[in-house]
C-alpha cells in the first residue's frame, strides 16, 4: 500500500513516515486540502475525514490529509467506464468536496494571522486528531516518544490553489 | 433494570463551615473541596466560586458542566470507571442534587471557548444560566502533558459532582422520579400494537479535547453497544470533548440526556421505546463506515421500525449523521435527525457538510454560526485572558466598551444537539 | 431536445438527474489521457464523442448509462 | 412619530426618460416621485418617503459601490430608516440596480431593505439573500399590486415584527436561516416528527436537505448527419484570459463564446477557468474537456450536421443548485431558438 500524507503542520516535519510519501510544506490549510482533492481525482482514497469534528477553517490554520493508493482497496470502480478511467473513490470525493464547500464559506485562516500560543495548541491538536489514521496506516509514533515536538512555527508559502485568498 | 432518581432541589449556594443541604440550600465546606480536589498531584491549584441565575457574571472558559448525583442503592456509584467501579450502574437509587451545576473551567488550549453568562442576553442561550453554579477554576501544573491535563480537569469535575451530593445524600428528596428498563424479551412482547423505537446516539470520538468515555472506555476504541437508559443517568457517558461549546454535550446534557426523557415521555402510550444505541463519531473513514453500519445493524436486530437520531459537533460529525440516517433509512427505519447548523453570520451559506436525500426529518437546535452581543459582566470567572483569544476574532470580538460580539458557538449548549433548548431556526 | 451528460463520475450524474450519461475518463481530463500519445488521446476521445452521438440518437425511457 | 424611508427608482420611472437616458447620474429628490407617491400612501401616514433617489439602469449597474455609497450618505443624511427600491418587474438591469442598493443598504447602515420584481429577473437569484423580494408582475400593469405588499412588510420590518414563513408573508425566500425560539425544546420536537412519519401524517422538517430535479427523457436523434449539435460544459473553458472572469468556484455567472472557424482548442487559445480540480490538463489541452476537435472531424466526414457555433460554460464547483437550475433553463432556450437539435454536456 502506498500513502501520502500532505501537511501544513510544522510538528508533522519533526516526525518520521517510513516509506510514505510526504508533502509536508507551509502553505495554507485549503492548499492542503487541494493538493488532496487532486489527489482523490486521480484515483486516490482518503483515510479520514477531510473536516475536523469542532473546529472551522477559519478556527484551525494547520490541516493534514493522508490518502492511500491501492487497487486493492475498496474503490467503487464505475464498472461501465472505459479501461483508461481512473477509478474514483466516490465517499472520498464526496466528502473532499463537501469540504471544500465549506472552506468557502468564511475567510481561511492563515498560520501567520494567529498568535504564537494559539498556533503550538492548533498543531498539537492537528496531530492528536491525526493520530488513529496514522497509526492505522501503520505508523509507529516514531520521533514522539520524548512528546509532542518543540513548535517552531514557519512562514507561509505563496498560495497556489485556485480558490484561496492570501 | 429500574432507578429512582431522588431529586432535592437546590435554590441557593454558599459557603459554610459543613457540606450539607439546608432548606434548599447547598452549603459547601469550600476548603474541605478544595483540599479534596488538590489530592490529585497533577493540579496546581483550584478555586471554587459561586455563580447565581441574574447575577453580573460570566464564566468562561467552561470545559465541562456535571450534575452533582451520587448512588444511594444499588451497588457501585455514579460515574462508572472514573468515581465508581466498572460495574453495571443504572440501577437501585441515585441522589440528584437539581438545579446544581458544577462547571470546570480553565485554559487547556487556545482558541476554546465556552462562555456562560448568568445574565443580560446571553443567558438565554445557555441552559447553565439557570442553575445554581459551582465554578472551579483550575490549573494544572506547568510539566503535566496536554493529555493529562484534559484527563485531570475532567476527573476534577465527576469528583466534585459526587463529593456534593455525597455530603447531602441523606437530605430528603422532594421527588422521586422512576424509570424502568425491561429485559429485551419483555420489552419485545410489552405494548403490542406500539411502533418500537430507539435513540442512535452519537458520541463525539475524534481525539484529544475531542472525546467521549463510555464506562471509562474511550468512545472511539468501541463498536456501537446497547445501554439502558438508566445507565445514561448513572453518568455512564462523560465528556472529554472541550472545544465548540455551543453543540458539545457536556457531561450534564448526558446525565439529563432530553431525548431519552422526551421517549420515555411517550413510551407505552404511543411508541415502545426499546433501546438506545451507542455509537461513535470517529476520525478514520473506514471507523465511520462500520460504525454507522454496526448502529443500523443493531436497530434492526432491535427491529425498530423508526429512531431519533442525534449528532455531536459538526463537520465531519455531519458525515456519521448522513451515514447514520441513509444506512437506517434504507433498512426500513424512519429517521428523525437532531442537529445543529453552520450558515454563516448571514444565514446564507449550507448549513451542513453533508446531507443526503433520505434526511426528511430534520430538527435543528439553530444556527450556531449567528452573532450575539454581550454586555460587560461586573465579575468574570475561570480564565479572563481567554477574552484575548476572543478578541483575536476566532469566536468574536472584544469591543472598547467590554462587550463581546461572538457567535453563538461560543456560549455553552447554546445548539445543543440533544434537543435541550427550545433554540431552532427556519427559512426566511 | 436530448442532452447527453460526458461525465467522470456517473452516480453524481444520476444523482443530478441526466437520463443518457456517457462515463468518461477521470476528473481533470474527462475526455482525454495525457499518458497517450496526442493520436491515441484523439482516437480515445473520438470513441467517446461517438458513443455520446449513439446516445442522443437512442430512445430512452429512464437513466440509461451507455 | 412616523418612520422614514427612502426610495430608489430608475430614470423611466423617475420620469427622465427611457432607455436613451439608462446613463442618467443619480439624483436626490426630496419627497415622492413616481412610484414613491403611492408607496407614501400605501404606508398609510405610519411611514413616509421623504426622499426619491433616481438613477439610470445602466449608471447603476456600471457604478454600484459608487451608487451605493450615495444611497448610503443619502439614508443617513435623511434619517432614514428604511430603503424600498422598485418596483423593478422584469427589467433586468433594473432589477439588478434595486438588488445591488437593497443588499448593499442592508449590509452598510443594517436598515431594512424591500424591493419588488418578477420572480424570474436575475436581481432576484443574485439578491434574494440579502435582501426581500416581493414577487411582481412582469410590467408596470403589476404596479397596483406590488406597491401595497412592499409597504406591508416594509411596515412589519420597521415594527420589528416577527417575520412568518416566505409564503405567509409574501416573499421570496431568501435562503437565509434565522434563529427562533420554538415552544417546545428540540428534543420534544424530535419525538412529535417521528409520531407524525410513523404514522404517515405530513410534518414539516426544520431544514431541508438539498434536492435535485428530474426531466423526462426527450426523443432520440433519428438524423444525426443533419443535426445540429451543441456543446456545453461545466468544466470551465473558457478563452484564454478567461475574459468574463467566470469564478474558480461558486459561479456567480456562464460564458457565451463563439467558435465559428475553430477546429481545434489549445494551450494558448483556450484554459479553464474551473477551480475544482487540477486545472494542468485541461490548460495543455481544452479539447480533454470540451472535444471541439473531435466533433469538427465529425461535421466534415457528414456525421452530424453541424456543431453549433456558440458554446456554453461554467464552472460547477460550489454553484448553487437555484443558480446552475436558472442558468440550465436559459441556456436551454437559446439553443432552443437557434434550432439546436442536441446537446452533449461535459462535466469534470
Amino acid at each position: 500500500m502506498v500513502f501520502v500524507l500532505f501537511s501544513n503542520n510544522p510538528l508533522m516535519r519533526v516526525l518520521r513516515f517510513p516509506g510514505w510519501e510526504l508533502g509536508l510544506t507551509p502553505v495554507s490549510s485549503l492548499d492542503v486540502l487541494l493538493a488532496g482533492r487532486n489527489r482523490v481525482h486521480a484515483g486516490w482514497q482518503l483515510l479520514h475525514h477531510p473536516l475536523y469534528g469542532n473546529y472551522r477553517p477559519h478556527q484551525q490554520p494547520y490541516r493534514s490529509l493522508l490518502l492511500q493508493n491501492s487497487t486493492a482497496s475498496t474503490i467503487q470502480a464505475n464498472t461501465q467506464a472505459t479501461t483508461q478511467q481512473a477509478q474514483v473513490n466516490l465517499t472520498s470525493l464526496h466528502l473532499v468536496e463537501e469540504a471544500l464547500g465549506i472552506y468557502q464559506t468564511a475567510p481561511v485562516l492563515l498560520p501567520h494571522q494567529a498568535p504564537h500560543s494559539f498556533l503550538r495548541d492548533c498543531a498539537t491538536i492537528d496531530l492528536e486528531l491525526m493520530r488513529l489514521p496514522l497509526a492505522q496506516a501503520g505508523w509507529a509514533e516514531l520521533g514522539l516518544e520524548g512528546g509532542i515536538p518543540p513548535f517552531l512555527p514557519d512562514t507561509l508559502l505563496p498560495c497556489t490553489g485556485g480558490n484561496c485568498e492570501a | 433494570m429500574k432507578l429512582e432518581l431522588h431529586k432535592a432541589p437546590v435554590r441557593s449556594l454558599r459557603f459554610g463551615p459543613q457540606t450539607t443541604l439546608e432548606n434548599d440550600v447547598l452549603v459547601i465546606n469550600q476548603q474541605e473541596l478544595q483540599a479534596l480536589l488538590l489530592e490529585d498531584p497533577r493540579l496546581a491549584a483550584v478555586t471554587v466560586d459561586l455563580a447565581h441565575p441574574g447575577e453580573s457574571i460570566r464564566i468562561m472558559p467552561v470545559k465541562d458542566a456535571v450534575e452533582p448525583r451520587c448512588k444511594l442503592s444499588g451497588g457501585n456509584e455514579v460515574f462508572p470507571g472514573f468515581i465508581g467501579g466498572v460495574e453495571t450502574v443504572g440501577q437501585g437509587a441515585t441522589f440528584v442534587l437539581e438545579g446544581a451545576t458544577v462547571l470546570t473551567t480553565g485554559r487547556l488550549v487556545a482558541p476554546q471557548e465556552g462562555i456562560v453568562d448568568m445574565s443580560g442576553p446571553g443567558a438565554a442561550y445557555t441552559p447553565f444560566s439557570s442553575t445554581c453554579n459551582i465554578v472551579l477554576g483550575l490549573t494544572p501544573r506547568e510539566d503535566v502533558t496536554l493529555h493529562e491535563a484534559e484527563a485531570t480537569c475532567r476527573m476534577v469535575g465527576l469528583k466534585a459532582a459526587h463529593y456534593l451530593a455525597c455530603r447531602c445524600k441523606a437530605a430528603k428528596a422532594a421527588r422521586v422520579e422512576h424509570y424502568a428498563f425491561p429485559p429485551l424479551a419483555e420489552a419485545m412482547a410489552a405494548h403490542p400494537g406500539l411502533p418500537k423505537v430507539a435513540y442512535i446516539y452519537m458520541l463525539q470520538s475524534q481525539g484529544l479535547l475531542h472525546d467521549t468515555w463510555v464506562y471509562g472506555v474511550d468512545a472511539k476504541k468501541t463498536l456501537p453497544t446497547l445501554i439502558s437508559p438508566t445507565e445514561i443517568m448513572d453518568g455512564a457517558v462523560i465528556s472529554g470533548n472541550c472545544v465548540s461549546a455551543c453543540d458539545k454535550n457536556n457531561t450534564y446534557v448526558h446525565q439529563n440526556n432530553p431525548i431519552i426523557k422526551a421517549l420515555y415521555a411517550r413510551h407505552g402510550k404511543e411508541i415502545n421505546f426499546v433501546g438506545v444505541i451507542l455509537t461513535n463519531e470517529n476520525v478514520t473513514l473506514a471507523d465511520k463506515q462500520r460504525s454507522s453500519s454496526y448502529a443500523v445493524k443493531l436497530a434492526s436486530m432491535l427491529g425498530v421500525t423508526a429512531a431519533v437520531i442525534s449528532e455531536e459537533g459538526f463537520g465531519n460529525p455531519d458525515a456519521d449523521l448522513v451515514l447514520n440516517c441513509v444506512k437506517a433509512e434504507s433498512a426500513g427505519i424512519k429517521t428523525v435527525l437532531v442537529t445543529d447548523e453552520y450558515a454563516g453570520a448571514n444565514g446564507a451559506s449550507q448549513s451542513l457538510a453533508d446531507s443526503c436525500p433520505e434526511g426528511t426529518a430534520v430538527v435543528t437546535a439553530g444556527n450556531a454560526n449567528a452573532t450575539i452581543v454581550l454586555p460587560p459582566m461586573a465579575k468574570v470567572l475561570g480564565d479572563p485572558a481567554q477574552a484575548d483569544v476572543i478578541a483575536g476574532g476566532f469566536f468574536g470580538s472584544l469591543r472598547a466598551d467590554g462587550s463581546m460580539e461572538v457567535e453563538l458557538q461560543a456560549i455553552l449548549g447554546a445548539t445543543n444537539e440533544l434537543g435541550f433548548n427550545k433554540i431552532g431556526a427556519y427559512t426566511i | 431536445m436530448p442532452v447527453v451528460h460526458m461525465a467522470s463520475i456517473v452516480p453524481i450524474s444520476q444523482s443530478v438527474g441526466a437520463n443518457r450519461i456517457i462515463p468518461t475518463v477521470a476528473i481533470p481530463y474527462p475526455l482525454g489521457n495525457p499518458t497517450l500519445s496526442p493520436a491515441e488521446e484523439k482516437k480515445l476521445r473520438r470513441g467517446l464523442v461517438e458513443k455520446a452521438l449513439k446516445a442522443l440518437g437512442a430512445d430512452v425511457t429512464e437513466q440509461t448509462v451507455f | 412619530m412616523a418612520y422614514r424611508v427612502i426610495h430608489y427608482i430608475n430614470q423611466f420611472f423617475g420620469g427622465v426618460g427611457g432607455e436613451e437616458m439608462a446613463d442618467h447620474k443619480p439624483e436626490v429628490r426630496v419627497g415622492q416621485a413616481g412610484p414613491a407617491m403611492a408607496l407614501h400612501a400605501a404606508l398609510k401616514g405610519e411611514a413616509e418617503v421623504v426622499a426619491t433617489i433616481v438613477c439610470g439602469d445602466n449608471y447603476c449597474v456600471a457604478n454600484q459601490k459608487e451608487v451605493a455609497a450615495l444611497v448610503a450618505t443619502t439614508v443617513k443624511k435623511y434619517k432614514a430608516d428604511a430603503l424600498v427600491a422598485g418596483p423593478a418587474f422584469n427589467a433586468g438591469r433594473y432589477g439588478m440596480a434595486c438588488g445591488t442598493v437593497c443588499a448593499a443598504i442592508g449590509e452598510a447602515c443594517g436598515i431594512p431593505t424591500v424591493t419588488a420584481m418578477f420572480p424570474e429577473n436575475p436581481g432576484v437569484e443574485l439578491y434574494k439573500a440579502g435582501t426581500y423580494i416581493i414577487p411582481a408582475a412582469d410590467s408596470a400593469r403589476g404596479m397596483g399590486q406590488a406597491i401595497p405588499a412592499m409597504a406591508a412588510l416594509l411596515l412589519k420590518l420597521l415594527r420589528k415584527e416577527a417575520l412568518q414563513s416566505p409564503e405567509a408573508e409574501g416573499y421570496i425566500e431568501r435562503g437565509v436561516r434565522v434563529n427562533m425560539f420554538y415552544e417546545k425544546p428540540g428534543a420534544e420536537r424530535a419525538v412529535d416528527m417521528l409520531l407524525l412519519k410513523l404514522a404517515g401524517k405530513p410534518f414539516t422538517t426544520e431544514y431541508k436537505m438539498p434536492v435535485f430535479d428530474r426531466v423526462t427523457p426527450r426523443p432520440g436523434i433519428t438524423n444525426m448527419a443533419g443535426a445540429t449539435i451543441a456543446l456545453v460544459t461545466s468544466g470551465g473553458i473558457v478563452p484564454k484570459g478567461n475574459p468574463d472572469h467566470i469564478a474558480a468556484s461558486s459561479a456567480r455567472s456562464y460564458g457565451e463564446y463563439d467558435i465559428a472557424g475553430v477546429n481545434d482548442l489549445t494551450d494558448t487559445t483556450y484554459q479553464t477557468a474551473h477551480g475544482g480540480y487540477d486545472q494542468t490538463f485541461a490548460n495543455q489541452d481544452a479539447d480533454r474537456v470540451l472535444p471541439v476537435d473531435v466533433l469538427r472531424d465529425l461535421e466534415r466526414e457528414k456525421k452530424i450536421g453541424k456543431l453549433h457555433h456558440l458554446f456554453y460554460s461554467t464552472v460547477g464547483n460550489g454553484t448553487a443548485v437555484a443558480s446552475a437550475k436558472k442558468w440550465g433553463e436559459e441556456i436551454g432556450q437559446k439553443l432552443k431558438e437557434a434550432n439546436v437539435q442536441a446537446v452533449i454536456l461535459t462535466s469534470t
